[in-house]
Order: structure tokens, then C-alpha cells, then sequence
């Protein structure tokens, strides 16, 4: 029952959304031209016609990472919320988790993984 | 003058048959044959110290034969000697992009505007115009209003139902433009893509101040390899100056290099005082008028170099701080000269008006003020954890990098080399003024900074000793140069009748963006035979493709803007 | 069933509630940011729409409307139009477990000045910011512009990272807490008679420059960086399509984040606080106004203390920011927590 | 001589209490409760100084002309003076003086009684620099720039400047502003919103 609210007004936004979506359409002038939807790139030909190719991006493994600590986020909030109860035993326990995280850290830092867009020779 | 004496090359002159060796009051000349022309620059350049490339083009003498005179300006930074060496040609020279990669762009501009082909360059293409335009446009023989079956679309507007007539019909003009097509051409001759994207930066874009195409050839967001369109605002420059008088050439000068067109003017006229053999006539007041108004100029250039720096790193505010106190020279600029941007103010033998009351009183109090808006902006900049981040160790030009690629003015100095032209050959009140020569250390874009901040403090220091000498000029002292035989020379001011003696001269200026140099050849009479112009900011662009090598986009703003190229100077 | 329909009209007049205060004024937000500016650069900013250029937003939201519709070639449509559903959607939706202020009674009716009182609250808030990624990936993806897909994929190397840092920082408030639910935390900062910035000044610290990297404000502006890459992910976008992106990113989201970050560092509503001895109002003679009015004015004071480092300082380039995340405050996080884990029954007491 | 620049990093109290930040965060704010410094154009606007390259003018013949030249040029060219008229004493001397010569469209007429006079005076504004040398060139201070900055136009026609347009600017400018000093600016009050930080005091404005 408490989501209810939540639910309303994600459609609520929902709708707001999708009218703003068509409101250029339905208000703005029609004047279409046979270069105004060029794709821009400062006004000269396009030297690749598809910019919808492979690129290469650094931080997919950042990504990685991201999943990695994320999920272990998700299982420290748990613990957060009752480390109150916990006593001695929860900081030992959270302690142990956390220096095992650091160490994941640092063999990703080791490994060359959070400098952005390394070189290949990076890697080892 | 700082040019090289005969007994400097006695023993070269065994080594090369063919070397002559002409000296005269404004120029040095080494007239070698194309065969030797290499071996030559060779050893100018590693047994003589004449390691720093000024400039290379070639003079068309249509009638002669060889038709073309080529000339290479170098320069020695220890010894401050200047040398030009000549040769002839019908149509090809040997490449010298072994020993200066600027003469591979200078190359790439004589292809281009005389069809020169350069054996060994390795790729040779246009530097100005679009791949498949024809024509080359510096030859002598090239139609003023262009081929008359080129089309051009009319000036001329049809929608208001104008039909100008007469002399503001403007049908009669004729040069092609180039079609989405040719453009394409261009550019994939430019560069071949090694990576995954190529990317168009500029000619529209708000990072490249101005008109400049760069292409990015992008694996990931690092720049595997980078060249350089340029041309989007060439405008014949040196053409022009074939057919205009003397002083008129000015008013393009000003469009050159349009943030500095004091100091434009300022290197032109003095060019052409010291071809007529008249510096000495220019009255002193004058000269310190003019010195004055010119560092005004520098520091009203670093301010708008400064302000878009900073917007390009980022720092939004910098921009507005520095454009207020831009606006204040503005101000002191419009109410000496009359213009704020394209200024003509200097004419050859002075300055086209004394100063105006008042004049002194606003520039000593904008002097007094600005060093403090200069630290308020390095409070928030200098050492700023993010701007050294952003600046230190990125774009480093070391000390061969600035002879092998041609490299003046503040990035020169950055690398620390101190390569100034007022120093090195100094001219109005420059030798009568006390000031200091900023050097870097690294050469890295953090330096370049500094030392331009520096110049701007210098450039006070030059201002205040001016306006304390001007002050105790008298109000009727000349600030026009008089003839002392009118007959034989004329020195009007508005440039009419102007007549030069045969001769050439190279003659430079220590502009804000590097040296602009003037390369006069005259065979006498009211207009030049041929000016070639020395664009700093052409040279200390040329360096730009090294340094993105292997760097991220966001580094492509900060490197060039540090460079600070302005593509009214480097299209001419 | 009728407590489903009063609960259904209580809703309702909360969601009005929150769009007015979130549309409303993040339209606004964009005039007070151009005046801060405006003031920072001396110069007096927008004057003539309006007394001050106070109808100015409303006249840049009647131009952006009334532009043409305008779609690059070769693009995805549908994902084109996804990217900005995905965008204005979950940022809105975040206020729906912001508090803004305690418990009142109206009608006989308690009401709860947060529209859903969850206990996971702030699992829900960095779920739906996460959310944001899409958004931006997709809007590059589909522009087929190559400014466009740099831009985003720089926009998302940063949230990838700093939500990692924003996670971690905000564990010690909740430590101290003890709770998930928002408007618990602020119920626990004001029982144990303490704000949470006092014991927890590295994790707010993380916790604003997470912030200001996750809305794309300086210095971490780069997925924007006009000088760079134009304008970024938003470059093939038109009207008011282009008009959302910029107000979701710098408005709806810096003023969500803010008010989160007011609920677990400053106290939520709360007055202001000398630490561990109880609170003092200056603005008593409001009565029962006034902690509405106190969280309005820490959301306020933060936002604007955002705008003022935004046009003070110039933006760090993307492998610095993300070494930053991971190298600098990644660890300073887990530090904290530590330290936190070990203060934490001082507090508690 | 030669001065050394040189980076100073950051020492770890700076990074760690963001001291850098303050400092620049100090800066701004101090700008920010400073007074603005813009004219709001086009509500107000900055009177251009005398000296201002603006469009052109033909000062009329008011009795102010510069003498002798005047009076040698009228008889070399045998003019037809006639007060309130332009002075031109179509010497053609500007168009030679100008780098866009086609920019000029000027023709003489004769008159009846033998004299000659200016008929046709077109300055096409579209190819023109505003460098001043036709202004240097003219010989009898008719010609000449005036302060009129805002020259757009909806179409080229309107900037070609002809006789009467000239002849106009020249009487209006004539009224104006010949009688102003030759000073830095004019409007000392207005100019003070930018410069009023720099504690400048120029001397009193002395009119003819």
C-alpha cells in the first residue's frame, strides 16, 4: 500500500513525459529542408556516415566494476541498517568485508583497470 | 638589422660551387642551385645554428625562365642572425619536411598558390583551397576577378527586386565556392582513418576560435592521429597586396591578424619605413605613440585569449572578468584610433592622429588598476586544483620542437627559449624601454599560460614608461614624419604617391600570437611586387597535430588554445 | 473503499503539490541561475521580460514549445523519444521520498509531507538516479551524431562511477540512523539532537562532489563542455526536448540530490543544531510553518552554493574524473565507514 | 632580462581544506555584491567619441571651411559654392586614396553659368573598411566619418550612402558635434559605469 503513491505518480510523470515528447510536433511550424536533418558535425560533410558503429569506451570495465562493488552496496545496506544490533561481531564481520572490498580495489587498481582508456600495454 | 655578414659563410662557400653570397642593407641573400639547395639548409642548419624556420615561399616571375624564385628564411637564435636563401625553379623543389616540419606546410602553401610540386613530400595537398579547385591563385598571371565561366551565386538580391548598377553590380566577380562534394574530396585526401570514428571539429565549432577544420581520427575518445583544413577564411591576402599602394595594404592587415591589429599595423609599417630607409625620419613621438598603442593592443589580445581559455577549460566567469577589462582598453582604443577592431592606426612615417585630451589620464588609471584584476583571476586560476590538473603536463613543446616546427612568440618562450622580436631586433621605442622577456620551463600549456600572463604585466611596465615620456612631450611636438627633400620623397598620409625603391626586406614584429613577418620584394613604384606574410599563428599551429597525438579530446581546447591560432592570420 | 479514495485525493494533492514545487520551480531555477551568474560576471542578467526578467522562463518555455520538430537522419526514433521519457521520468519521481517537513494534522487527517514513506527510501532515490545512464546512452546512441555519442558516453562513465562513491558515502548516515525510510532519518537526527554533517564531514564532502558530478554541474561539466563537444549528448535535440534535458539534469536533479543530501547531513527539516545539546529556531515566530521553511532554505542555500562553484571553477577532464572516483574517494568512503562503524555508539548513547 | 615562470603545486593543507577553492570561491563573491558595469543597449546607449570611423558625411559649406585650401581647391576646379550645399570639390582624390576604389561612384556636372558642381556621390558601405584614408585624402574637410554605428539594413540597397544621404549626416553632424573637443570620449557620466573602479577624474569638458 505504500508503493500506491509511488505508482500514481510515476504515471502521472508518464503522461507528462510522453505530451512533452509530442508537444514540438503538435505546436511548431513545419518546414522541413532537405539539409536540416543533417547530422551535425560543424557544418562540413560527414567524413563516417554513421556515428552508430563500434566505440571503443573505457569504461566498460569501469561498468564492471560498477556491478562489482554495487552488489556488494546492496549487501552492506542490510548490514548498515542493523549494525546497531550487531554489537562487536558486526564491526568485525563488516570490517573483514570491507578490507576484502579494498583489496578488490586495489588488485583493479593494480591491474591498470581505473585508468581511463589505457593502452593495451597496461595490461598484463 | 640582424642579418648575417659574407664572412660567416667563407668556408661554405668552398664546400658549394654554385653559393653566392649578396649582402645588402636589408637583407642577406644565399643564391644556391636546386641541387645543392638541401645539402645547403643541412648545414645552415646543424654546423651554423640557423635551426629556427621563419618562412619558405616563392616569388613568380612570369617572364623569366626559371620562372620561379624560391626563398627560405632562417634564423639563429644564439648568435640572432637572419639569413635568406634563394634558389630558381620551373615547378619542382626538393622537400625540406626532413629538417623543418613547418616547411612541409609551407610547402603544402606554394602547392597550392603557385603549383609548385615538392619531390619527397609526403602528402602533398592543397593547403587553402578544396582539392578540386584548378586554378593557383599567387601566380602573376591569374586574373584579378577570376575566370568569367566560374560561377559564382549573385551578390546581388533578386527577393527586394535591387538590381544594383554600375560600380555596385557586383556580377562582374567571379570565383568558384565548393560544393558539399568537393569538400568530401578534401577531406578524405586529407587523412586516411586508421581508427574507429574520424571526427569533424570545426570549421563550425565553438572550441577552435574561428574557422579552423580539424579532423580527429578517434579510437575511443584518443586522437589516433589529427590534420588540419584550413582556408575556410582565406581571402587572398597577398594577393591583394600586389595590387594595393603601400599604406592602403594596412587595412588588410588589420583583418589578419584581427585581435591584434595594432600590432599588425605596427610591423607592416615599420617593414615598409625601413625598405624606404626612413626610420630614422619617424618622429619620436610617434614612435612611442605608437609602442604605446601597440602593447595596449597586447594586452587587450592576451585578455581575449585568456577569457576563452578559460571558457574552453571550463571557467565560465574568467571570460566575462577579462572581457570587462577588454572592454575598458575598448574604450581607450575607439577614443585614440576611432576604431575598436580593425584599427589602421599607424601609417608609414607615424600615426595617422596625435593623441586626444584625456587620452593619458584613462590608460595611467587603467594601468594602475588592471594588476589587480591580474591577480583576481590568478586567485582563481593559477592554482586551481582542477587547472593544473587540466593544464600541467599536457601539450609539451621541448626546445627542438620549437626550431623543427617554425614555433614564436609565447610558445617559444613557454619551452624556454627567449625568442622575442622586440628584444632580438628591436624597433620604434622598443630599445629605448626597459621590460623582460617571460620563459617557461616545461613548454607544457600550464607555462604558456604563465608566461602570457607575465607578457600582459610586462606590457605594463612598457605602457607606463611610454605614457611617462609622452607626458613631457610637448602637445605641438610632430607625430608625423616630415621629408627632408619632398621632391625626391614623399611621405603623405594618407599614402598616396608613396613610392618605394627597388630592393626587398624581411621584416618582422613581435606579434601576440609570434612573429609576424613582412617579406617585401619591390621593383619600385606605389605598390609591392610581392609580400609574403609570415603568420605566427600558421607556424605555432603546425606543432598542434604532434601534440594530440595520443590525447583525449578534452585536451584538443587546451592545447589549442594554448597555441592561440587566430585563422584570419593563418588563411590570410 | 473509502479509505482508498481519501487515499487516492491525499495523493493526488501531494502529487500536484510536488510537480508545482519540482516543474514550477525548476523552470524558475533557471532565471535564478542566470541572475547568480549574471551577478558573479557583473553583469545585472536577464531584465526585460518582466520586473527583473521574472517572466523570463516563462517566455524561454513558449519559445522552446512552439519550435519545430526536428529529427537527425538515420536516427532511432523511438529510442530517440525513450532517452527523454527515461530522462524526465525517474528524476521527477525521486521527490516522491523527499520529506519536506514532520507530521501535521488537517481535517482530523495526519498527513506526511512525503508522498510515499517507504522503509527503503534511499535504495529507491540511487535506483532511480542510476536510472539516469539509460537515458543519456540511449539519447547519444540515437541521435547518430558523434558529439552526441561522445558526450554521452562520458555522462556515462561518470555516473557509472559515482554512483559507487554516492552508495558508499551515504552508509554512514545510516549507520547512524539505523534506518532507510527518509523521513526516519530526519526523526533520528533530531532525537539524537544532532545533525549528521558533524560526525560525518568526509562523507559529505564525497557526497557533494557526487553530487555535482552526477548532475553534470562544474567541475564536472563534462558531458556538456561546450567548448568540447558543443553541447554534449542534447546536440540533435530540438525545442523543448532540448529544453527538458538541461532542466532535469541541472535543476530537478541538483535539487533532489540536494534535498537528499539535506535529509541525511543537514538535519531534514530540523533548525539549526548545536551538536548533541538541541536546536535553536531563529525563526520561532513562523510556528508550525517553520520547519517547512527551514528545509526549503538548507535546499535553497546548497543549490546555490552549487551555482556558486559553478561559475567559479573551470571542469576536470573525464580519466581525471573518474581516477578521482575510484583512487581518491572510493577509499576515503570506506575510511569513513570504518570510522563511522566505530563512533557510531557514541552517538547512539 | 629574462624572467623565469615557473608551476607551484599544491602543498597538502591547500588540498586537503580546499584552500584553492576558497580563494576562488572568495573572488567571485566579492564580484557578485559588486555593482554591474553593462549599459543596457539598446535602452541606453554610449555617445561614440569624435574621432569615431562610422558612416560617412559631406559637411555643407557653413563658413568653416579650412582656409586657404578651400578657396585654391574651388578655384582650381572652378566650384560652384553654394552655402548649405556638400564641399565637395570633386577632386576624386578620396577614390584614390581608398584599397576599395569600387566602393565610389562620384561625377561632376557643369552648370550654366560655367561652373562646376558635385552630381553624383555614391559610397557603396557593403565594400567599404572604414580605415579613414578617403577622409585623409579629402583636401577641404568634406568628407568625413560621423559616429552613426548602427548601419544594418534590410537590404543592400540601403547602404549605399548617395549626395543627399551624405549632405544630411553632414548637417546633422555639423550641429552636433563639430564644436566638440578633440577628447578620449564625450560622455564622462556614462562611461563611468565601466570605469568607475579605476578612480579616474578627467578634466572638465571644454566646449568651443
Amino acid at each position: 500500500m505504500d508503493y500506491l503513491g509511488f505508482l500514481v505518480f510515476a504515471f502521472v510523470m508518464l503522461g507528462i513525459a510522453l505530451l512533452m515528447v509530442f508537444l514540438n510536433y503538435l505546436l511548431g511550424p513545419k518546414a522541413p529542408s532537405s539539409l536540416k536533418d543533417y547530422p551535425y558535425e560543424c557544418g562540413v560533410p560527414l567524413y563516417d556516415k554513421s556515428a552508430q558503429t563500434t566505440f571503443h569506451q573505457g569504461y566498460y570495465l569501469l561498468g564492471l566494476l560498477l556491478l562489482l562493488f554495487d552488489i556488494e552496496a546492496a549487501f552492506l545496506f542490510p548490514w548498515t541498517v542493523v549494525y546497531r544490533y550487531l554489537g562487536i561481531f558486526g564491526f568485525v564481520e563488516m570490517f573483514l568485508f570491507i578490507f576484502i572490498l579494498t583489496y578488490g580495489l586495489l588488485y583493479a587498481w593494480r591491474k591498470g583497470m581505473l585508468d581511463w582508456q589505457f593502452e593495451e600495454e597496461y595490461i598484463d | 638589422m640582424p642579418w648575417a655578414k659574407e664572412e660567416d659563410f667563407i668556408e661554405l662557400k668552398k664546400r658549394f660551387s654554385s653559393l653566392e653570397i649578396e649582402v645588402k642593407p636589408t637583407i642577406t641573400n644565399l643564391h644556391i642551385s636546386k641541387s645543392e639547395l638541401i645539402e645547403l639548409l643541412k648545414a645552415l642548419k646543424e654546423e651554423k645554428g640557423y635551426k629556427l624556420f621563419i618562412d619558405h615561399s616563392v616569388v613568380d616571375f612570369p617572364d623569366k625562365s626559371p620562372r620561379f624564385q624560391a626563398f627560405y628564411i632562417l634564423y639563429n637564435v644564439d648568435e640572432r642572425k637572419r639569413i635568406v636563401v634563394k634558389t630558381w625553379t620551373d615547378g619542382t623543389l626538393p622537400s625540406i619536411e626532413k629538417l623543418w616540419f613547418a616547411g612541409k606546410w609551407a610547402e603544402r602553401e606554394c602547392y597550392d598558390m603557385f603549383g609548385i610540386i615538392y619531390e619527397g613530400h609526403e602528402n602533398l595537398v592543397r593547403a587553402f583551397m578544396w582539392e578540386t579547385y584548378q586554378y593557383h591563385p599567387l601566380r602573376k598571371d591569374f586574373p584579378l576577378e577570376g575566370y568569367a565561366n566560374d560561377y559564382l551565386p549573385s551578390l546581388n538580391e533578386v527577393l527586394w527586386g535591387d538590381n544594383l548598377q554600375g560600380l555596385m553590380n557586383y556580377d562582374k566577380m567571379h570565383t568558384p565556392v565548393p560544393t558539399l562534394e568537393d569538400l568530401e574530396i578534401t577531406e578524405k585526401k586529407r587523412l586516411k582513418k586508421k581508427a574507429q570514428l574520424v571526427l569533424n571539429w570545426g570549421p563550425l565549432h565553438p572550441g577552435t576560435h574561428g574557422t579552423m577544420w580539424f579532423l580527429f581520427d578517434l579510437e575511443g575518445e584518443r586522437v589516433v592521429q589529427c590534420d588540419v583544413i584550413l582556408g575556410q577564411l582565406h581571402r587572398g591576402v597577398e594577393k591583394l597586396a600586389e595590387n594595393e599602394m603601400y599604406n592602403q595594404f594596412l587595412v588588410y592587415t588589420d583583418r589578419m591578424d584581427y585581435i591584434s591589429a595594432l600590432c599588425s599595423n605596427q610591423a607592416w609599417v615599420v617593414a615598409v619605413e625601413r625598405l624606404l630607409g626612413i626610420e630614422d625620419l619617424v618622429p619620436e613621438k610617434a614612435k612611442y605613440i605608437r609602442t604605446m598603442m601597440s602593447e595596449l593592443q597586447r594586452i587587450n589580445s592576451h585578455l581575449l585569449w585568456l577569457g576563452t581559455y578559460a571558457l574552453d577549460i571550463g571557467a565560465l566567469t574568467i571570460f566575462l572578468y577579462a572581457f570587462k577589462e577588454r572592454e575598458k582598453l575598448m574604450d581607450i582604443i575607439e577614443g585614440i584610433t576611432g576604431a575598436r577592431l580593425t584599427i589602421s592606426y599607424p601609417r608609414v612615417g607615424g600615426v595617422r592622429m596625435d593623441l586626444p585630451e584625456g587620452a593619458l589620464e584613462v590608460i595611467k588609471a587603467f594601468v594602475k588598476r588592471f594588476p589587480k584584476e591580474l591577480k583576481d583571476w590568478e586567485t582563481i586560476l593559477s592554482r586551481n586544483r582542477v587547472w593544473l590538473r587540466r593544464n600541467t603536463g599536457v601539450g609539451v613543446v621541448n626546445r627542438e620542437d620549437v626550431y623543427f616546427y617554425g614555433l614564436t612568440g609565447a610558445v617559444a618562450r613557454g619551452s624556454g627559449i627567449p625568442y622575442d622580436i622586440r628584444k632580438f631586433e628591436p624597433y620604434d621605442a622598443y630599445p629605448w624601454v626597459e621590460f623582460d622577456i617571460p620563459v617557461g620551463e616545461n613548454g607544457d600549456v600550464y607555462d604558456r599560460y604563465l608566461v602570457r600572463l607575465e607578457e600582459m604585466r610586462q606590457s605594463l611596465r612598457i605602457i607606463e614608461q611610454c605614457v611617462s615620456k609622452l607626458e613631457n612631450m610637448p602637445k605641438s611636438a610632430p607625430f608625423f614624419a616630415e621629408s627632408p627633400d619632398p621632391k625626391k620623397l614623399k611621405i603623405p598620409l594618407d599614402g598616396i604617391g608613396l613610392k618605394v625603391p627597388e630592393g626587398e626586406i624581411y621584416s618582422s614584429g613581435e606579434n601576440p600570437r609570434g612573429e609576424l613577418g613582412f617579406y617585401i620584394y619591390s621593383t619600385g613604384g606605389v605598390k609591392p611586387y610581392r609580400v609574403k606574410i609570415r603568420p605566427g599563428s600558421m607556424y605555432n599551429l603546425c606543432v598542434y597535430p604532434k601534440l594530440m597525438k595520443d590525447r583525449v579530446i578534452a585536451d584538443a581546447v587546451a592545447v589549442l588554445a594554448s597555441l592561440d591560432p587566430v585563422v584570419g592570420e593563418i588563411d590570410r | 473503499m473509502e479509505g482508498l479514495l481519501a487515499q487516492l485525493i491525499i495523493i493526488g494533492a501531494k502529487i500536484l503539490v510536488i510537480l508545482a514545487v519540482v516543474l514550477g520551480l525548476g523552470a524558475y531555477l533557471t532565471l535564478v541561475e542566470r541572475k547568480v551568474a549574471a551577478h558573479i560576471q557583473r553583469r545585472p542578467g536577464p531584465m526585460v521580460v518582466g520586473w527583473h526578467g521574472l517572466l523570463q522562463p516563462l517566455a524561454d518555455g513558449l519559445k522552446l514549445i512552439t519550435k519545430e520538430d526536428i529529427f537527425p537522419r538515420s536516427g532511432n526514433r523511438f529510442l530517440y523519444n525513450l532517452a527523454l521519457v527515461l530522462a524526465l521520468v525517474p528524476a521527477v519521481l525521486v521527490f516522491a521520498v523527499v520529506p519536506f517537513g514532520p507530521e501535521f494534522e488537517v481535517f482530523g487527517l495526519k498527513v506526511k509531507p512525503i508522498l510515499t514513506d517507504v522503509n527503503v527510501g534511499l535504495l529507491l532515490v540511487f535506483a532511480l538516479g542510476s536510472m539516469a545512464v539509460y537515458a543519456i546512452a540511449l539519447a547519444g546512441w540515437a541521435s547518430n551524431s558523434k558529439y552526441a555519442l561522445i558526450g554521452s558516453m562520458r555522462k556515462a562513465g561518470i555516473i557509472v562511477s559515482y554512483e559507487v562513491v554516492i552508495t558508499f558515502a551515504v552508509m554512514g548516515p545510516i549507520i547512524l540512523a539505523g534506518t532507510l525510510s527518509t523521513y526516519e532519518i530526519v526523526q533520528n537526527q533530531i532525537e539524537q539532537k544532532l545533525w549528521y554533517l558533524w560526525v560525518q564531514p568526509i562523507a559529505f564532502v564525497i557526497y557533494l562532489f557526487a553530487l555535482l558530478a552526477e548532475t553534470g554541474r562544474v567541475p564536472f561539466d563534462i558531458q556538456e563542455a561546450e567548448a568540447e563537444l558543443v553541447t554534449g549528448f542534447t546536440v540533435e535535440y530540438g525545442g523543448i526536448k532540448f529544453g527538458l534535458f538541461p532542466l532535469v539534469e541541472w535543476y530537478v536533479e541538483v535539487l533532489s540530490l540536494s534535498a537528499i543530501g539535506v535529509v541525511l547531513f543537514l538535519g531534514g527539516w530540523s533548525p539549526i543544531n548545536i551538536p548533541f545539546v538541541g536546536f535553536v529556531d531563529p525563526l520561532f515566530f513562523l510556528g508550525p510553518l517553520s520547519p517547512f521553511v527551514w528545509f526549503v532554505l538548507k535546499v535553497g542555500l546548497l543549490f546555490l552554493f552549487v551555482l556558486w562553484l559553478h561559475w567559479t571553477l573551470p571542469r576536470y577532464r573525464i580519466d581525471q574524473i573518474t581516477e578521482t572516483a575510484w583512487k581518491v574517494m572510493l577509499p576515503l568512503t570506506f575510511v569513513n565507514l570504518v570510522l563511522t562503524a566505530i563512533i557510531a555508539p557514541i552517538v547512539w548513547r | 632580462m629574462i624572467k623565469k615562470v615557473f608551476e607551484r603545486p599544491l602543498s597538502w593543507l591547500e588540498r586537503i581544506f580546499f584552500i584553492d577553492f576558497i580563494k576562488g570561491l572568495s573572488v567571485t563573491i566579492r564580484h557578485a555584491f559588486s555593482k554591474t558595469i553593462t549599459t543596457h543597449y539598446p535602452y541606453e546607449k554610449l555617445t561614440p567619441p569624435k574621432r569615431f570611423r562610422g558612416f560617412f558625411g559631406h559637411k555643407v559649406v557653413d563658413g568653416r571651411e579650412p582656409q586657404p585650401a578651400f578657396d585654391e581647391w574651388v578655384e582650381r576646379f572652378k566650384i560652384d559654392v553654394q552655402p548649405g550645399k556638400s564641399r565637395c570639390v570633386v577632386c576624386m582624390l578620396c577614390k584614390r586614396a581608398c584599397p576599395v576604389p569600387q566602393l565610389f561612384e562620384i561625377e561632376g556636372e557643369k552648370l550654366p553659368n560655367g561652373r562646376r558642381r558635385v552630381s553624383v556621390f555614391n559610397m557603396n558601405m557593403m565594400l567599404c573598411t572604414f580605415c579613414g584614408f578617403c577622409v585623409d585624402a579629402c583636401p577641404v574637410d568634406c568628407l568625413f566619418q560621423s559616429d552613426i554605428h548602427e548601419t544594418a539594413s534590410y537590404t543592400r540597397k540601403d547602404s549605399v550612402l548617395d549626395l543627399n544621404t551624405l549632405e544630411r549626416i553632414g548637417r546633422d553632424w555639423q550641429k552636433r558635434r563639430e564644436q566638440e573637443p578633440d577628447r578620449i570620449w564625450i560622455d564622462d557620466q556614462q562611461r563611468m559605469r565601466l570605469w568607475y573602479e579605476n578612480d579616474l577624474t578627467l578634466p572638465e569638458v571644454k566646449r568651443k
